[in-house]
């Protein structure tokens, strides 16, 4: 895509983009209103003594007592100048609680994303290319045991394994807390806390791109210019690297930009198993808390990066293939 | 000493095929500076000898005996690293579908520069690139190298495809079917390209075809090839003018020539005629973005007279199958009239066209997509009356009847069309539109997708019929020889526009617009007549 | 049919997915011959380990029978996947049809709301459905239906918009057949391949998702699905790891099972498969 | 293990004021200053300001940093702390309390009587539901000096005392709330109090670091360097995290009751179910009243008899905490040990059911009854599993219902469920933590109050007659008569008296040594060589 259009393309897919966030929250606010049950209630509920008065109090204070468009407005307004509300169960700023965690969950996500891709599409290209042998049937197996085993129960699998019988990893946690590091001990430590939750999240993601790979790798080897290829004397392993590779990993991006925003659901299962302080376990926290503003801080964010995405996926799809003419 | 000798080459199919070999003791020579053409319907093996020669057999079929000597040296002798180092160097191959034959996603001067760097031509390969690409004639050589090839036409890939493939002057070319997916014009220039650079290097080159026009045009010899055999070998002349073995004589026979029958008198009465008619297409360009329009159809008014077949001819683009499908309104023209004994059909509403429906069918043109493969042969045809409220009973039984008019045996009636070859699935679409008992056929390309052989058989099927019920038909081709054969009257088109129509006589004798000239002599193999087969 | 068959049987993985599927429907349906009474009774002590006291598979944290956990379980987590697959499928048939088919405004209106639901992260969302509606089998099911039928439209709308502009297609409409008469007898059946294949794959996600929520206690309280035995089981795997491993292979078993015969079926109805065995040319 | 000198002075000069050195005296150990002692907190509190917040982790984490006026002994006598001593009037209705000197906030401002009327009058009357429904009794209370505070009741309130405890009544700053919105003033996100240990570090998910008060009122206290609480989600984690040695206290809900038998058996560890007495949680079903056949005593007698209780302490709750024998706890005062529930006896329960006239159906079920879990993590999910099972052996069945933590607490305010599962804190004192949950003129649309609608005269008198005695005699007498009615009555089904195990390292020292257990300042605590 010439660099000219580049502007254009982006102001036409933010304005989409930034349609289709509005859109989600102004859902998700009606929706979880619909829910039975407020705040007010849990809290008064938990406090280990309520009545009347204290109930009442606290629904005007968390301006529950207003009828609902009108807290729609004041949230959306909010919204739009990134103040995500109050979270009266934890008594902080929505932004401030979800900034806290965000970066555990991108990392979380992000390792995971990234080991599953890279791990994914060069098992998926091995298989491809020794078709029939059992290294090809060897990793398809292994690639559907993953796409068939739940993600949670992989993760307690891999604890009892790695963390309990062989305690070579931490079972919990992100970091060793108490234990001041600094440096690369620090990163080191986190890093050795990161290895079984990314895995875990990571496998499921991994088979999906190993059979991915494979099935457009072989797609692929069938088209007329690998044969053309091959014509000109060009030595396999290049046929296979400049020629099938390159239109083999189309699709594969096209997927994995789509999956990616799936991967903070994962990120639940594992952030509750692991007890990773991410975005994914305070949305569950805050849905069985009914705390709104939290629950609609993290629907904000992962529609957000789901958004981003897709845009870089787009942008990085344009770049690869140059036949795509890519539209707002 | 020849470039090329094959001596009884054979290739097994996998078990289970239609007969045990691929091709069978294939013996034939190429020498330097000669065009040897290898013709013959598909599933002659024509192909495989070609890949065989190049070593890019597909997986499943292994030589079994023989011997390729190539330049002295018996290239089935040689190690793959051996046989690769040959390839693109000292003998190249291009194929038949240039639209997918290079790399999407790199550019086209890269891909030539690669099969001349990976015989170590080194930086010297990236300089060359326009050169070459000026030898095949492309215009503006340099923009050419840096496009992408979803930018270039057909044609102009081809041609890059050509320049790719005579980069390192290589002693022996091999062409499989390379203008067989090529408009009739852009196939005669590539033709004449292949032809002037073979006699400038001396290249010795395999030309694979199905095309008899191309064989006349370019071949110093022949061999004609049938179920893995090679049934004649000899000079072009002896082959094309006195063909000895009968399946070649069956071939020469079935190439369209001659004029069609009596044409009805010009007093008959005008059955459609099309006033004016135009369809623009607009492409979905983005909300802001430019949004390019194309005009398929414009100045393209004709009147077709009852018993009367009109052809309507041109190259791919020409917006003839759009005008078709205007008259039958698969496709809505924004202006213009379409007059049907009289009455405008193109305002009508979808309710109001099914009176017409009866009256007006079509024939399509692939085979393979104009049946719908889960439903039986005999529901399909009896299908258009059941749904205008004849009784089931009645419906099938006149499918039957129309099953053995089209020279197909009633058991067809229960079979699948997957069931079918392509030619008996042409005529049970001829079936199916018959059975509605139209008064004006429109035949869309209804034999582009056959062999020669079978092409004939459904164009005499055509004739028969068109006489026995004095059918009035719109024939759409782009086949000039077709054309010739089965039209009373010619209206060429281009881009979107009738620009000549008259008696087919006159329009193939005296041409008067510039284009239909090129077109007439683009047809491949135009001074030969071909001889007249005794039955 | 018999082509159907012969070409299923090919493919050796998908033979071993059905007999799989087969066996486990089979425990299904037989649970209460098996294990008489119901899964919640305490049977014995708790946490005896698997082959001890009668215990195939172990007792749970209440001295339940897993192995009759995982029995009646198979009646409710297949029953999950098929109904809410069934849901999705009706969703996404009717939508991806009616976009596919008529194109133009309807079109782009059916895909802006697909595209809307797949900007939010699925799992996410069938948790505040079920936690919303409070976690009972149908909200579960809904939950689950309406977070796996964007896919579907989508393959359904791509189906319809390649054969709509198919030869045979355009021959009906030549033929004056009414558009329901063609969507029906033309479009639809030759669409059903990739919708039959779609539809195994996702009654095994439905069955992943519904673990994934019975895991994290959104699940129905009445019923007993693997999601729920492994949720019991994650708290105490130290103690009583066969509360956790037996379910959870039930669980991957069942997938595996559907995905083999998924692509089973892709290979047997899919053309394509043919064309790549390849005739001499 | 060497005594230092210095550790030792440190323990002799601290001698005037009452502490608990001299039980470690008394056990030939001295204190020894410094380390930091790694604990767990289950869930993350919302909010470490007492008050604001009235949660179980709060009110465990909180009194580190705020003090009460007093404590309480295991046997619930007040203890001294902010109030060195006190004086009460004969007819009961005046209070005095004298401060102790040179106490000072966090922040370096003194701690006068002005801060503890603004807290009791002013903060925890405005915040605090329990503490406002006692306080209203204050018919006056002045600071008389920067050092006395005197209050006078309207009438005579004997339990009045149990109030002043941290976790009921914590003194907070006057100046950094008077003012402002309690709730969302600067100081809830970061504490100031008289307490040892001051607030540092909060990383929501993670952990929370408190350090040592340098200027603690108690010279040489307290003897911890820094206290850090951490926020695991996962039992299986907070268990391998006290076995491996991470963590070297675990308290509450921590650590799953399935976990104990193992951990008992580790040599480092020792487990401790006292320090419970003040709170003396008691669980049981509640019954709503308005759904037929709960109405009738007979069928409520029926379903207490059908459930086997030790069952559930020992298989359920693995040994920690007794079976409920009476609506008054056994570590409540003035419980009666002779008022006991009829023992387990599926038969006479059938028996009574039949005899009542609910006939079984053709699946042997008398009736349906919905049944709501309570949503406060898998035990009291295993528990209704129990009491369904145990329901179907008498005909009824029970369907489940599971909530999450917002509609529990609305359904049962709103009275929106037939039964549910209930525990609720009796503070010491049955007129504080028992009567609300019985009396017809508690029948509120809020939990925590008599949401089962039960009313009956009998009972109304008899709690108001103990609630308004002077002598505790007198007291005595009622709270016995009333129990033997409640007992027949079954208003609710009591299951079993709750402790929460405290579990640690045999290294720390004195953590249990008031009736509130964990929830004490941790002042006199210190790690053993």
């Amino acid at each position: 895509m010439e660099p000219s259009r580049l502007p254009g393309f982006l102001l036409r897919r933010g304005a989409k983009a930034a349609i289709v966030i509005l859109a989600i929250v102004v859902c998700n606010f009606l929706l979880i209103h619909a829910a039975p049950g407020d705040p007010a209630s849990v809290i008064a509920g938990q406090s280990g003594a309520a009545d009347e008065r204290f109930l009442a109090q606290l629904r005007e204070q968390f301006g529950l007592d207003k009828p609902l468009h009108v807290q729609l407005w004041i949230y959306l307004k909010g919204v739009l100048t990134l103040d995500l509300g109050f979270s009266h169960r934890q008594q902080q700023p929505v932004w401030g609680l979800i900034a806290e965690r965000l970066p555990a969950t991108l990392l979380l996500t992000g390792a995971a994303f990234a080991f599953a891709l890279a791990a994914g599409v060069t098992l998926g290209a091995l298989a491809a290319r020794r078709v029939g042998t059992w290294a090809d049937s060897l990793i398809t197996v292994v690639a559907l045991t993953f796409y068939a085993t739940p993600i949670f129960w992989v993760g307690l699998m891999l604890v009892l394994f790695f963390s309990v019988w062989l305690e070579w990893l931490p079972s919990f946690g992100m970091a060793t807390v108490g234990v001041e590091l600094t440096g690369v001990a620090a990163v080191l430590d986190v890093a050795k806390h990161l290895v079984l939750p990314a895995a875990t999240l990571g496998l499921f993601y991994l088979a999906v791109y190993a059979r991915l790979t494979r099935a457009t790798m072989l797609e692929v080897a069938d088209q007329d210019f690998v044969k053309t290829a091959r014509a000109k004397g060009v030595p396999e392993g290049q046929v296979v690297r400049r020629h099938v590779l390159r239109n083999a990993l189309l699709p594969v991006i096209t997927f994995a930009g789509i999956q990616a925003g799936q991967l903070i659901g994962g990120s639940i299962l594992v952030e509750t198993v692991f007890a990773w302080p991410g975005i994914g376990r305070l949305a569950f926290d805050a849905l069985l808390a009914r705390d709104y503003a939290v629950l609609l801080g993290v629907f904000f964010c992962t529609s957000v990066m789901v958004v981003l995405f897709n845009l870089l996926t787009d942008l990085l799809y344009a770049v690869v293939d140059p036949r795509v003419e890519v539209e707002g | 000493m020849s470039l090329l000798k094959v001596e009884n080459l054979t290739v097994a199919l996998p078990p289970g095929g239609d007969r045990p070999h691929a091709i069978e003791d294939i013996t034939l020579e190429v020498d330097a500076g000669e065009i040897l053409c290898v013709v013959g319907e598909s599933g002659s093996g024509k192909s495989i000898t070609a890949n065989a020669v190049m070593g890019l057999l597909p997986k499943g079929l292994a030589v079994k005996a023989g011997r390729i000597v190539f330049e002295g040296r018996d290239l089935l002798a040689l190690s793959p690293e051996g046989m690769r180092r040959l390839r693109g160097a000292r003998l190249a191959m291009i194929f038949q579908e240039p639209m997918t034959a290079l790399n999407p996603v790199m550019r086209v001067g890269e891909q030539i520069a690669e099969a001349m760097r990976v015989h170590g031509a080194g930086a010297e390969a990236a300089r060359r690139v326009p050169e070459l690409l000026a030898a095949v004639k492309l215009p503006d050589p340099a923009a050419t190298a840096r496009a992408y090839p979803f930018r270039l036409s057909g044609g102009q890939r081809q041609r890059v495809m050509i320049a790719m493939a005579l980069a390192l002057e290589p002693s022996l070319l091999i062409a499989d079917e390379p203008t067989t997916a090529l408009d009739v014009t852009t196939q005669m220039q590539i033709l004449r390209l292949i032809r002037e650079i073979q006699s400038r290097r001396g290249t010795g080159v395999m030309f694979i075809t199905h095309d008899f026009g191309v064989v006349a045009e370019i071949a110093d010899r022949v061999a004609v090839m049938q179920h893995g055999r090679i049934v004649e070998q000899g000079p072009a002349a002896e082959i094309l003018n006195r063909p000895q073995h009968p399946y070649t004589r069956a071939l020469i026979a079935a190439v369209p020539q001659g004029a069609p029958g009596s044409a009805p008198p010009s007093s008959a009465p005008v059955i459609l005629e099309a006033k004016g008619v135009e369809k623009t297409y607009r492409r979905t360009g983005g909300w802001f973005g430019p949004k390019p329009e194309v005009r398929a159809v414009h100045h393209a008014d004709f009147v077709l007279r009852k018993g009367e077949t009109l052809g309507l001819v041109g190259e791919s683009g020409s917006g003839k199958s759009t005008l078709a499908r205007c008259v039958v309104k698969l496709v809505e023209p924004e202006k213009g009239e379409i007059l049907f004994e009289g009455a405008d059909l193109r305002p009508l509403s979808r309710r109001a066209w099914k009176p017409f429906r009866k009256r007006i069918q079509m024939v399509f043109q692939d085979p393979f997509a104009s049946l719908n493969p889960r439903r039986r042969v005999g529901e399909i045809i009896a299908e258009g009356p059941i749904t205008h409220g004849a009784p089931r009973a009645a419906a099938l039984a006149r499918a039957r009847e129309l099953l053995a008019l089209v020279q197909l045996d009633p058991g067809a009636m229960e079979r699948y069309p997957h069931e079918f070859s392509g030619g008996q699935r042409q005529r049970i679409g001829i079936a199916r539109a018959l059975a509605m008992e139209p008064e004006l056929l429109i035949a869309d390309e209804p034999v582009s997708a056959l062999d020669v052989s079978v092409q004939a058989q459904v164009l005499a099927l055509l004739a028969d019929i068109r006489a026995r019920l004095g059918l009035t038909m719109l024939f759409i081709t782009h086949d000039l020889r077709v054309a010739a054969q089965v039209c009373d009257r010619i209206a060429v088109m281009q881009h979107g526009a009738i620009v000549e129509q008259g008696p087919t006589a006159e329009v193939f004798g005296a041409p008067r617009h510039p284009y239909t000239r090129q077109l007439l002599d683009s047809i491949p193999g135009r001074g030969w007549t071909p001889p007249v087969i005794a039955a | 049919m018999r082509e159907f068959w012969r070409r299923f049987r090919r493919n050796r993985g998908a033979l071993a997915g059905l007999v799989i599927l087969v066996l486990i429907i089979l425990l299904a349906a037989f649970a209460p011959l098996l294990y008489p009474g119901s899964p919640w009774e305490m049977a014995t002590a708790p946490f005896v380990p698997p082959g001890e006291e009668g215990m195939l598979l172990g007792s749970d944290s209440l001295g339940r029978d897993v192995a009759a956990g995982i029995a009646h379980g198979a009646r409710i987590s297949l029953m999950v996947g098929a109904v809410s697959t069934i849901a999705a499928l009706s969703i996404g048939v009717t939508l991806g049809a009616v976009a596919g088919y008529l194109g133009g405004v309807v079109d782009d209106a059916v895909m802006r709301f697909t595209e809307f639901f797949q900007t939010i992260p699925s799992f996410v969302f069938a948790v505040l459905l079920v936690a919303i509606f409070t976690p009972t089998i149908g909200s579960v099911v809904f939950a689950i239906a309406v977070v796996s039928w964007p896919p579907v439209a989508r393959v359904v709308r791509a189906e319809f918009l390649s054969l709509r502009s198919r030869e045979f297609v355009q021959a009906a409409e030549v033929l004056g057949k009414s558009r329901i008469a063609i969507v029906l007898t033309d479009i639809l059946p030759n669409a059903l391949s990739p919708i039959v294949v779609l539809s195994s794959l996702m009654v095994a996600s439905a069955i992943l998702l519904e673990s994934a929520l019975s895991f994290l206690g959104l699940g129905d309280p009445n019923l007993m699905t693997w999601g729920f035995l492994i949720g019991a089981g994650r708290s105490v795997i130290r103690l009583a790891w066969w509360m956790s491993v037996f379910p959870g292979l039930a669980i991957f078993l069942t997938v595996l099972a559907l995905n083999l015969v998924g692509e089973g079926l892709s290979d047997a109805l899919n053309p394509r498969l043919a064309r790549q065995r390849g005739g001499a040319t | 293990m060497s005594l230092s000198r210095r550790g030792f002075m440190a323990a002799a000069a601290s001698a005037p004021v009452l502490m608990r050195a001299s039980e470690a005296l008394a056990q030939g150990i001295a204190p020894r200053r410094g380390g930091t002692l790694q604990m767990m907190l289950t869930p993350e509190p919302p909010v470490l300001q007492i008050g604001v917040n009235q949660q179980g982790p709060t009110l465990v984490a909180a009194p580190k940093m705020f003090q009460g006026l007093l404590t309480f002994s295991p046997a619930l006598e007040p203890e001294p702390v902010l109030a060195k001593s006190w004086t009460i009037s004969p007819d009961g209705r005046e209070y005095v309390f004298a401060l102790q000197e040179g106490v000072k906030w966090h922040d370096g401002q003194p701690f006068t009587a002005e801060d503890v009327v603004f807290s009791i009058m002013k903060f925890h009357m405005e915040l605090a539901p329990r503490a406002r429904a006692i306080f209203q009794l204050i018919e006056t209370c002045e600071a008389r000096d920067p050092l006395t505070v005197r209050m006078v009741l309207k009438q005579p309130f004997q339990p009045f005392l149990l109030m002043f405890d941290a976790t009921a009544a914590a003194m907070v700053p006057k100046h950094l709330f008077d003012g402002r919105d309690y709730r969302t003033a600067p100081a809830v996100q970061r504490p100031v109090g008289t307490g040892p240990f001051r607030f540092v570090e909060w990383q929501r998910g993670n952990f929370i670091r408190l350090d040592r008060n340098e200027e603690y009122w108690k010279p040489g206290q307290p003897y911890l360097d820094s206290i850090i609480y951490r926020i695991i989600p996962d039992s299986q984690s907070r268990r391998l995290a006290l076995e491996s040695g991470q963590v070297l206290l675990s308290q509450t809900n921590d650590i799953e009751p399935f976990d104990i038998p193992a951990l008992r058996q580790r040599p480092n560890l020792e487990v401790h179910t006292a320090g419970w007495e003040y709170f003396s949680p008691l669980s049981w079903i509640e019954l709503n009243h308005r759904v037929k056949p709960l109405d009738d005593a007979r069928v409520r007698r029926a379903m207490s008899m059908a459930i086997d209780r030790n069952f559930i302490v020992n298989r359920l709750w693995f040994g920690v905490g007794k079976p409920a024998t009476n609506p008054v706890a056994s570590t409540t005062r003035f419980h009666d040990p002779s008022a006991r529930l009829p023992a387990f006896n599926v038969a006479e329960a059938n028996r009574i059911l039949d005899a009542a006239g609910y006939p079984r159906n053709a699946q042997g079920v008398r009736f349906t009854l919905k049944h709501m879990a309570l949503p406060y993590g898998e035990i009291w999910t295993r528990l209704s599993e129990y009491l369904r099972q145990a329901m179907r052996n008498i005909g009824i069945n029970f369907e489940m219902e599971s909530t999450d933590a917002g509609s529990w607490a609305r359904r049962v305010g709103n009275w929106e469920y037939e039964t549910t599962i209930n525990f609720v804190y009796q503070f010491g004192d049955p007129t504080l933590g028992v009567e609300r949950t019985y009396v017809s003129t508690n029948i509120q649309r809020v939990t925590f109050t008599n949401t089962g609608g039960y009313a009956n005269p009998q009972v109304d008198a008899l709690f108001l007659r103990a609630r308004t005695a002077a002598a505790a005699a007198e007291r005595q007498a009622a709270f016995s008569e009333v129990q033997k009615l409640l007992i027949e009555e079954v208003p609710q089904i009591w299951l079993m008296e709750l402790s929460f195990p405290t579990i640690h390292d045999r290294r720390v020292r004195n953590v249990i040594t008031t009736g509130l257990g964990v929830h004490k300042s941790f002042d006199d605590v210190f790690i053993a060589g």
